[in-house]
């Protein structure tokens, strides 16, 4: 907002603030002391606030020796502002009486001012002996207290940015198996045994929601070992994009196993992306078609209840796999193995290896082991007093 | 105990029914509540987001600054005043809808791009200041606390439970030998954190039962 | 050029918006906060779009007769109501009291859009008895960090275990025995250094996220293939 | 077998049971007693601290699914703040709540109306209404909370309103009160306001989210938590209110000693019954 209106703005409001001060209770108990002007405040100090864009002038001042905390002789202060020594003086703003310091956040960038205070009461008005200035509000280029933050993402970022250049030049780094994967092998060979389809359920959101991404990476996998095994596979999808992407994943899949042939298109299926619709239509599959494997990966909410209680009750081996921490409870006590939080993305990286999210997953990995270093070397130092770490991370 | 003669209440009653009889089994009454609810709230977030976003982030700034009332003209940028240059949203926003024609729809990413870039920025940083320099300061506190046994006995559980749980999601080794043992241990404060999880959601979904119920006997019946 | 322009926007986006947590200069505060508003108009219009892929998607289903062609009518017909009462009839002012818009909102979205989430609370009593199942050490400690918090949290638990344990007969040391500060002490501790754990690692995830949308190599969100 | 029975039990039955459980004590109340825990006495006092007559920031990120847990807090919690005289900013990042939120804060206001404080909108309390853009808003807001809410719930000029005069951005705020159903909410206004704009905050949430939020208050980034329907009824108990949360905590205590029950019984049926078919 332009700085003129802003400023016209608060005179009325300071004005109006010296108005309404005058008869306050104060006057009902008002002695020929309480009438007097005040003595003026003294020790006008600024300081450009840190770190910011240059649109902050902190000031203090030392109280007026009339400033007793009784309502009396000074009702609040006053602030001026204006860009020569000589005025023309602006009110910036009013504050009660006891306030030693205010904020002006209606300072321009680079512009030279002169502040001054003035008490204010009954009896009238006095202002400081001098003016404070030249102060200048200036842009900074970089938050100092921001510096652990900007450390820890850097770091991050290139170890990130390292794992996914060790793996897309060949040398892939070491990702271990996640028990879940032989599980979810297990799981599809039992459904070929005993000739009935595996269900896979991509989770319950749209694209952007990078769970989805990563429990439709998962499903190629998936198809790929029910076509080797000519086992059926469902897939229910709640979203169109998810739906294309699903297709064309299990085809691929089917491709990769050397069984294009195989490939049936209605095995994706493209449901509602309406919670409850999406449940009634997987439900009824599990209850029709009895499949023997259920796999629950993506993201899930309300419906991981229902979805595993159903699937629990048909006796079928379940396995899910979601990062939405309030719903693991639920596919924990229900399923026959869990992935836990971010375990499904390690097992997506896992199973496509492809060179990005192998990457992260191994930048994550190191500076899991930087943090561990952290808190443990900063515990320690916390318990022998030497707060300087603690000190350097606590950010603004 | 009078019943509510409202028309309203008695609507949001009967609606309230019709969902519910979905526990029976899913029905025409539940599909019909389910679909009439989808429309009406479409509608309502487009009116929503018009009136409180559109009409006051775009219509109202932009013909401002085109009617000539602003001193500067209708490009004088400045921090929160953009004038003119709204006109780049507001042309990105319509573009968004070429996505309903299969031919065009390539034209939608630019907006697309905006906004993955705006989110892919905020929470980056968000992310690593709130959740991951902030969460790990607050873990350096001091394993022993000088007359105060229990507290020291909590504070090494904590810092033990959240090494086992970091190292639970490790990837880079087998979790076999000591990694093995303490990814276990790491197991066992996951498994606590999700029983609590458990209990807590039970407690919110019961929360919205009663509330439903306290509409049913308050509202509409006017018991009590 | 469909998709290079797209990732070299968000990339640029990115790195402003990111740079603007650490640069307060107007040099770079201001782009950021003009960006963060092209942002939020955009997500406004994204509501627009959201409604009219309705409109598109149940219109081809009534046309073809799909077997649930009425709810889908019904589905139009809400919409079109709704919108005609908002953008129409009571205007800016369609949230205030005694409008059209606010007696749908009240009788109409507030009824169904909580008994929805009312619905849950049934279904989860029946999952506790059908599907939850102690088949390990680890899903024992669940299940008794579930009951104590579950029980201990609401007043009926802690009554009753006042009653026992707060009985003058027995010692000091047996009211920590009760559930509710059982419960609380495994809020506080066992399962805050969990929780802290996953937190910290899915902000990893997300960072690991956001460095790949802002350098172009995550573009699942364009979707298509071309 | 008998046993075998109750494992293929209908759920119908159980929902019915559960049905019961939560309407009888709504009929007829026990009046459980309510203890106030930590967090909750928390957040008590830091709004507590705030100096009386400041001006607060609440943003109520609700809508209508979450009002039996999130309402009460909104209504104690103004309450309070106006009990210390103090003026509240009202915003709303969920696109379903404006109006329930407004349905609150009217209905507190009216309460004091008739008891004689004349309680103004627009200066004593202000409702800016809902914006869309998550996160995106919160930001902007650090710039301009007037310019990232040009108009209020009701289309008034926002910075015509006599309370926005000593609003500029979050630096006018003592606190925020957050009261918070999922995201955006607590998490996002801890990651992108309370440590960048650092203003101090507390939190009300739902029952589901309050385990993930309990290490901000370890960390002092929530300076108090109410956790649900229970905190909420909580803190109706420390504000010595008899409010909706309150007269929930019977039948709230009555279903989970059911559901427990279940989930116990659930597990004696299914290991009786493999020790018979394992034995047989």
């Amino acid at each position: 907002m332009p700085l003129a209106a802003s400023v016209r703005r608060l005179v009325p409001f300071a004005l109006l603030l010296v108005v309404l001060a005058s008869p306050a209770p104060a006057a009902a108990v008002a002695s020929a002391d309480s009438l007097r002007a005040p003595a003026p405040p003294t020790g006008l100090l600024y300081a450009d606030v840190p770190n910011d864009a240059g649109h902050a002038m902190s000031l203090t001042w030392t109280l007026s020796p009339d400033d007793t905390g009784r309502a009396g002789v000074v009702s609040g202060y006053f602030l001026e502002r204006a860009t020569t020594p000589g005025g023309p003086w602006a009110i910036v703003d009013s504050v009660e009486s006891g306030t030693r310091a205010f904020t002006d956040l209606t300072v321009q960038r680079e512009v030279t001012y002169f502040y001054r205070v003035a008490a204010f009461g009954p009896g009238g008005t006095t202002r400081a002996g001098a003016a404070a200035g030249p102060a200048i509000g200036r842009a900074t280029w970089f938050n100092v207290s921001r510096v652990s933050v900007l450390v820890f993402l850097l770091a991050f970022f290139l170890l990130v940015l390292y794992y996914m250049y060790m793996a897309q030049t060949g040398r892939k780094p070491f990702v271990r198996r996640l028990a879940g994967i032989d599980a979810i092998e297990e799981a599809i060979g039992r459904a070929t045994e005993m000739g009935r389809p595996v269900l896979y359920v991509p989770g319950i959101q749209d694209i952007d929601e990078i769970q989805t991404v990563a429990g439709l990476v998962i499903l190629e996998s998936v198809a790929k070992m029910t076509a080797r095994y000519d086992t059926p596979l469902r897939v229910p999808v709640s979203y169109p994009i998810p739906f294309t992407i699903a297709q064309e994943m299990v085809r691929s899949g089917h491709v990769d196993a050397g069984r294009p042939d195989a490939y049936d298109p209605e095995s994706v299926q493209f449901v509602s992306p309406e919670q409850f619709a999406y449940v009634a239509a997987i439900t009824g599959i599990m209850l029709r078609e009895r499949p023997a494997a259920h796999l629950f990966v993506g993201s899930f909410y309300g419906e991981s209840l229902m979805l595993s209680e159903t699937g629990y009750a048909t006796g079928a081996i379940q396995i899910a796999a979601t990062a939405n921490v309030h719903q693991l409870p639920f596919f924990v006590v229900a399923c026959d193995h869990t992935l836990i939080g971010e375990e499904i993305f390690a097992a997506s990286a896992y199973l496509s290896g492809e060179a990005r999210l192998v990457g992260g997953l191994k930048g994550a990995d190191m500076l899991k082991l930087v943090i561990v270093a952290v808190v443990i070397a900063g515990c320690l130092l916390e318990t022998f007093g030497i707060h300087t770490l603690t000190v350097w991370m606590q950010t603004q | 105990m009078t019943i509510s003669t409202d028309f309203g209440v008695w609507i949001a009653a009967l609606l309230t029914l019709c969902v519910f009889s979905f526990l029976y089994k899913d029905n025409p009454l539940y599909k019909f509540a389910e679909h009439l609810f989808v429309g009406v709230s479409a509608g309502y977030y487009i009116a929503l987001n018009y009136w409180t976003v559109v009409d006051q982030y775009l219509v109202i700034p932009l013909r401002a600054a085109f009617d000539g009332s602003q001193a500067g003209g209708p490009f004088q940028a400045q921090m929160q005043d953009y004038r003119g240059w709204l006109i780049v949203p507001a042309v990105l926003g319509v573009l968004l809808f070429t996505r309903l024609f299969t031919r065009l729809s390539w034209m939608s990413r630019w907006s697309l791009a905006v906004v993955m870039g705006v989110f892919a920025g905020l929470k980056t940083t968000g992310f690593a200041q709130g959740d991951l320099v902030a969460q790990v300061q607050a873990s350096l506190v001091p394993l022993w606390i000088p007359g105060d046994l229990w507290g020291s006995l909590n504070a090494i559980l904590f810092t033990v439970g959240l090494v086992t749980s970091l190292l639970f999601f490790f990837y880079s080794r087998e979790h076999k030998g000591v990694l093995g043992g303490v990814s276990r241990v790491g197991v066992w404060f996951l498994m606590i954190s999700f029983g609590a999880g458990y209990g807590y959601t039970v407690m919110s979904r019961i929360s919205l039962l009663i509330g439903r119920f306290q509409f049913l006997l308050v509202d509409w019946l006017h018991v009590r | 050029m469909k998709r290079e322009i797209p990732l070299f926007l968000t990339a640029v986006i990115g790195a402003i918006v990111l740079a603007g947590f650490f640069v307060p200069h107007p040099y770079v505060s201001v782009p950021a906060d003009y960006l963060q508003r092209c942002a939020v108009i955009v997500v406004a219009f994204g509501y627009a779009l959201g409604g009219a892929n309705l409109v598109q998607v149940n219109l081809e289903g009534i046309l073809r007769r799909h077997p649930d062609w009425p709810y889908k009518l019904v589905l139009l017909a809400g919409m079109g109501v709704t919108l005609v009462f908002g953008l129409f009839v009571d205007r800016a002012k369609f949230q205030d009291p005694g409008t059209v818009s606010l007696w749908i909102y009240d009788h109409v979205y507030v009824p169904m859009n909580s008994t929805m989430f009312a619905l849950l609370a049934l279904f989860i009593a029946s999952a506790a008895f059908r599907a939850f199942r102690v088949r390990s050490a680890e899903a024992a400690l669940l299940a008794v960090s579930a009951l104590v918090v579950m029980i201990g949290r609401v007043p009926l638990g802690d009554a009753v275990m006042a009653g026992v344990f707060d009985h003058p007969g027995l010692p000091e040391w047996m009211r920590h025995l009760r559930l509710e500060p059982l419960q609380q002490w495994i809020m506080d501790w066992p399962q805050n250094a969990a929780k802290r754990a996953i937190l910290i690692g899915a902000a990893m995830g997300v960072m690991a996220t956001g460095l790949r949308v802002i350098l172009g190599i995550e573009r699942s969100y364009l979707g298509g293939s071309d | 077998m008998a046993l075998s029975a109750l494992e293929r039990i209908d759920r119908r039955w159980i929902f019915l049971v559960v049905g019961l459980l939560v309407l009888v004590p709504l009929l007829w109340p026990i009046g459980l007693p309510v203890v106030p825990t930590t967090p909750v006495r928390q957040y008590h006092d830091a709004i507590a601290a705030i100096p009386d007559g400041s001006t607060v920031l609440m943003s109520c990120d609700y809508d209508p699914a979450s009002t039996p847990e999130l309402a009460p807090m909104t209504e104690t919690s103004l309450r309070q703040l106006w009990d210390k005289r103090c003026k509240v900013v009202v915003t709303v990042l969920w696109n379903g709540g404006a109006a329930v939120v407004d349905q609150s804060i009217e209905k507190v206001a009216d309460e004091y109306r008739a008891r004689g404080v004349p309680l103004v909108d627009g200066v004593d309390y202000v409702n800016l209404g809902y914006k869309s853009g998550n996160e995106a808003v919160m930001v902007l807001m650090g710039q301009g909370i007037a310019s990232a809410f040009p108009r209020d719930q009701r289309g008034r000029v926002t910075t015509q309103l006599p309370i926005m005069r000593t609003v500029t951005d979050y630096s006018s705020f003592p606190m925020l009160v957050n009261i918070s159903a999922g995201y955006p909410g607590t998490k996002e206004w801890v990651q992108q306001v309370n440590s960048r704009f650092h203003l101090p905050m507390v939190s009300g949430c739902t029952a589901v989210s309050a385990p993930e939020f309990f290490p901000y208050l370890q960390s002092g980034q929530l300076r108090g938590l109410l956790g649900g329907m229970a905190g909420a009824a909580e803190y109706e108990v420390l504000r010595k209110e008899r409010g909706a949360a309150t007269s929930g905590m019977d039948a709230q205590s009555m279903a989970h000693l059911f559901i427990a029950l279940c989930i116990v019984a659930g597990n004696v049926v299914h290991w009786t019954r493999r020790r018979a078919g394992a034995s047989a």
